[in-house]
């Protein structure tokens, strides 16, 4: 096992990760920008290196810096956290070079998830069902008629050269594809002066649901559920739970299976996840994050799993000690990001902590690095807590939710807590009722 | 926003009013108007884990909270990495205490990732004093030596 | 924001009576004029959920932080209960502001558990002021009426 | 279920039963000294009434107050909380004969467990172990011998008129037990000019470990498995753990059946401990707390059942939804009991917290009342914060609790952090093996 982790980030997760560290033996190094001197997980590390100034590109994607802190320190992993270097192949060969460890997959595996295009078709070759469609360009209303009956209704026709939603069109059945594709034929041909159109499946109303994986390389693989993240604004989730309402348990073990099969086959080494649109059923994918999640924390309520921990162990060469069958889903878990933004014109609002109370109590847990007196830089993005709440049931999770944001008390600055404590009374949330564009309507005042 | 403008005498006066009575904050209210001054983060940013010792000492510098502390004069360390004051092990240090230099001047060599990062001199000037040791692992913005 | 002004004195005197009393805070409010000052960890006092307005209203008298709130001459609940101010429904009330009441005089009464306490007037005096209203429950502590 | 309960208690365990309140959709109303007008659950609550000055004689054991706030503020149940009038059967029976419901056993349960003779016979009646001995004096050595031969060695032999380990003699086998017969006589008779003595099983280094039982008074009846209390000083638990390292499943399974049948048996409704010493596989009954317990966080998070959640929906007279079948014990959870109390001297330390900050992360709980800028009153105990700390192992839940201890914040006043620190290095509990003197040893300096 290592002896010494550098850990490449900041704020929840940098703290996140020198839990684990500390829980397993190992000494942590942080590293920071100048704008990061005093916080929570610099003040706990064992050692910290300044290593830039505050903007990100000087300091925490500052990969000369990293490696010359961990060099400097002696440490033996780097753990690259979520966003900023997590996902950075190069950055990942070069610790490798320096005799380091990578906490993460391979440089390959990274290489391949970051690459849409390569992505998707690696996800069809093993096996993991991607939104069909028509290979290129749809030449004839026979064609399309064809298309549409192997994608499957509703399809969408789009021109190849389009954009805005022009020489686009949605064809629900058999009777309307033929017209809709001359539609969209014309159309494209109009606005873009040049009729082609492809085909792919139409998704009216997804969810963002989400596969939590974990395999050491060496043949061990398995999934701690999904996670639902339809909530989201801008592409940013606001709120996740874990199981997804919308899954029964049947539709949970296939889609675990089949990632599972797919990530041994891959070869794939550490913590991962796959995201999926899903409707009706069925489940499409969208990408593959070669990381560990802000949303992790919910998928470690309900399986008592500690990724980080996994994660660390995976990276240090030793093979997962748990198996599918050791996984049992208990109760369930929702995890609220607490932002720094005005909750109504989301408004990032960085500035003096005067006052800091996290709630407490069964079923409640605080990821954050905030504290009485510290100052939240500008400089970064605006997550200052993570408040994790889980219950034996999906009722008493959204009970003691409600409860534990009454408890929560943040002065000085702005957050988004209000607008949480709005959102988990609404009754579509309430009812588990939601898709990936049910927030952005809820925020429009228009649920 | 225009009709929203600060009284900023008030703001003095009740600023005068916090030193005069060593108070920390004074909030006060009259119908729709609220004004609250406090002289108070101080005392709070305690309320975290005092910081443990760092491999590398917080230099001020690397401590926006007090960057008074760099003396004036002084050159910090650009880059993370290894500090000499030879350009190579056995030679004559490249300046010392009292030494006159001029601008682009080499001063030290910085090792980061085994490639040797000369600093020059940012003026001309005379070497007051060297904070550090050859071979001492220095962070960004540490200071490293002062020139006058 | 011309209206607006601050009491400067009233600040030194609340600063003053911190001193005195050891407090660390001092909140004051009267009609839509509020006053607040803190010293040290006064401030801090605002990290615990603000407080929920109880069933009935805490009165200084209850909050320790703040006893110089309780009216000079006031006659506070000595139980926990429903107060009436007469001796039964209906009945003319035992005092009125203006009275003569002599030292031991029934002034209120307290039902608590079923059971009738007469309150007596502590000493002898003129009833400046009633703070409660017939049937009302009242806490420990709670002011009831001034005598003076 | 009911609309608003009456919480006559003070501290964490009042904020603790608010949140239980809270999430069940209940109204709270809290009883309060003057001492505690500031305190966090009076802060929390719907309604809060004064109820006397900070004497607890005057407050919180001012029955006809409690009452009386209870009456104008329309609750109708009322929970004790731990201590204060928790155990006592008069005021149960007041508050029934209010019209309002006791969250807690019958008042008859609390007399009968109260009466610490009534207590022995009763339990040994339902078939629970108590320490065996002889019935009143023995009057010759052949009788010794019997009696011996009956209670199993070692033996004590004991005068009855007597005290201070004079006239006390402990007997390891046959061959020892005549002669100690007579020397303890003689010793009896020498002292206390009375030989008169009696018998009983010696127990030399005993473990506390009791069981956590709850029962609807229906017929329905579980136990969440045992607590190891043994690390106390003066008779006051610091630590406690569950499961306790001494026992197997075995045992555990056989005297969890055995209380919860003898629950069953007796009618019992509400939460409920039964303490025992445990000693070379025995078990010996010492008594029964007929309430909810300081440390019952730690059965809550190897189980997932939320007692006080659970004890409310039985006053209300729901039967319980949980069989023992229903209940699997899940990793381990250790509780510190932090006292604001100087950690060598034990000087109680009241006063102005300056600072507060509790840890967070994954598998740590903090069940606390203060805040930054609050005042701990000098008039009562000086139990401030419980830190309950999960782990999937008992090694990693140690791990996770030294972490945690590390981000503990409370400055102002002195706590027992320290010597939780000092405790949790110590080797013999690294290796779970200490009895009930253990504590008084480690911080005499003499383990």
């Amino acid at each position: 096992m290592f002896d010494k982790i550098l850990i490449a980030n900041r704020g929840e997760i940098a703290l996140r990760i020198h839990r684990a560290c500390r829980e397993m033996g190992i000494q942590t190094v942080a590293v920071h920008s100048t704008a990061d001197a005093d916080a929570m997980h610099v003040r706990l590390a064992d050692e910290s290196v300044c290593i830039g100034p505050a903007p990100s590109r000087d300091s925490y994607l500052n990969i000369p810096a990293i490696l010359s802190a961990a060099t400097i320190t002696g440490a033996d992993a780097i753990h690259p956290g979520v966003g900023f270097l997590s996902e950075n192949a190069d950055f990942a060969s070069m610790v490798e070079e320096h005799g380091m460890v990578f906490i993460g997959p391979s440089p390959e595996h990274i290489s391949i998830m970051g690459d849409k295009v390569v992505a998707k078709k690696t996800a069809q070759d093993l096996g993991i069902p991607v939104v069909p469609g028509s290979d290129g360009a749809v030449t004839s209303a026979e064609e399309a008629r064809a298309t549409a009956d192997a994608v499957g209704y509703p399809v969408l026709i789009k021109a190849s050269a389009g954009g805005g939603g022009r020489g686009m069109k949605v064809a629900n059945n058999n009777a309307e594809v033929e017209d809709a594709y001359r539609l969209a034929r014309s159309e494209a041909k109009a606005a873009f002066g040049n009729d082609e159109v492809y085909m792919e499946r139409y998704l009216s109303r997804p969810r963002h649901i989400e596969v939590q994986l974990l395999a050491d390389g060496q043949g061990g693989a398995i999934h701690l559920g999904e996670r639902d993240c339809s909530l989201q604004r801008r592409h940013q989730k606001l709120l996740e739970e874990a199981l997804s309402p919308a899954l029964n348990a049947a539709e949970r073990e296939a889609i675990g299976k089949r990632v599972t099969d797919a990530m041994r086959d891959l070869g794939y080494r550490s913590a991962g996840t796959i995201e999926f649109l899903y409707e009706d059923g069925e489940f499409f994918f969208i990408e593959m994050n070669t990381r560990l999640q802000v949303e992790h924390p919910i998928s470690e309520a309900i399986t008592g799993v500690d990724l980080v921990r996994e994660q660390i162990r995976v990276a240090a060469g030793l093979p997962l000690d748990l198996e599918q069958s050791d996984i049992s889903f208990s109760g369930h878990a929702i995890e609220c990001r607490i932002n720094a933004e005005n909750p109504e014109t989301f408004m990032p609002s960085p500035g003096l902590v005067t006052d800091y109370h996290a709630p407490g109590g069964l079923g409640v847990r605080v990821d954050s690095g905030l504290y009485a007196g510290y100052r939240i830089p500008s400089t970064y993005d605006s997550l200052i807590a993570k408040l994790i709440v889980h219950g034996q049931t999906r009722n008493e999770c959204l009970m003691r939710l409600r409860r534990a944001l009454e408890e929560f008390v943040i002065v000085g600055v702005d957050t988004s807590i209000p607008l949480h404590q709005r959102l988990i009374g609404a009754q579509d949330f309430i009812n588990g009722d939601y898709d990936i564009h049910w927030l952005e309507k809820f925020v429009a005042g228009q649920t | 926003m225009a009709k929203f403008d600060v009284n900023e005498e008030l703001v003095r006066k009740l600023a005068d009013l916090l030193e005069e009575t060593g108070l920390n904050e004074i909030e006060y209210e009259v119908d729709n108007h609220r004004i609250r001054v406090a002289k108070s983060a101080g005392i709070t940013t305690v309320a975290a884990p005092a910081a443990v010792a760092p491999c590398i000492p917080h230099t001020p510098a690397s401590a926006p909270g007090a960057p008074e502390a760099v003396p004036a004069g002084a050159v910090t360390a650009p880059m993370v990495g290894t500090v000499y004051v030879a350009s190579e092990p056995g030679a004559a240090p490249l300046v010392k205490v009292g030494d006159a230099v001029t601008e682009g001047q080499v001063l030290l060599i910085i090792e980061a990732m085994k490639v040797m990062n000369p600093l020059a001199s940012p003026r001309a000037g005379t070497i007051k004093q060297i904070m550090i040791t050859d071979g001492q692992p220095v962070e960004y913005g540490e200071p490293l030596l002062v020139i006058e």
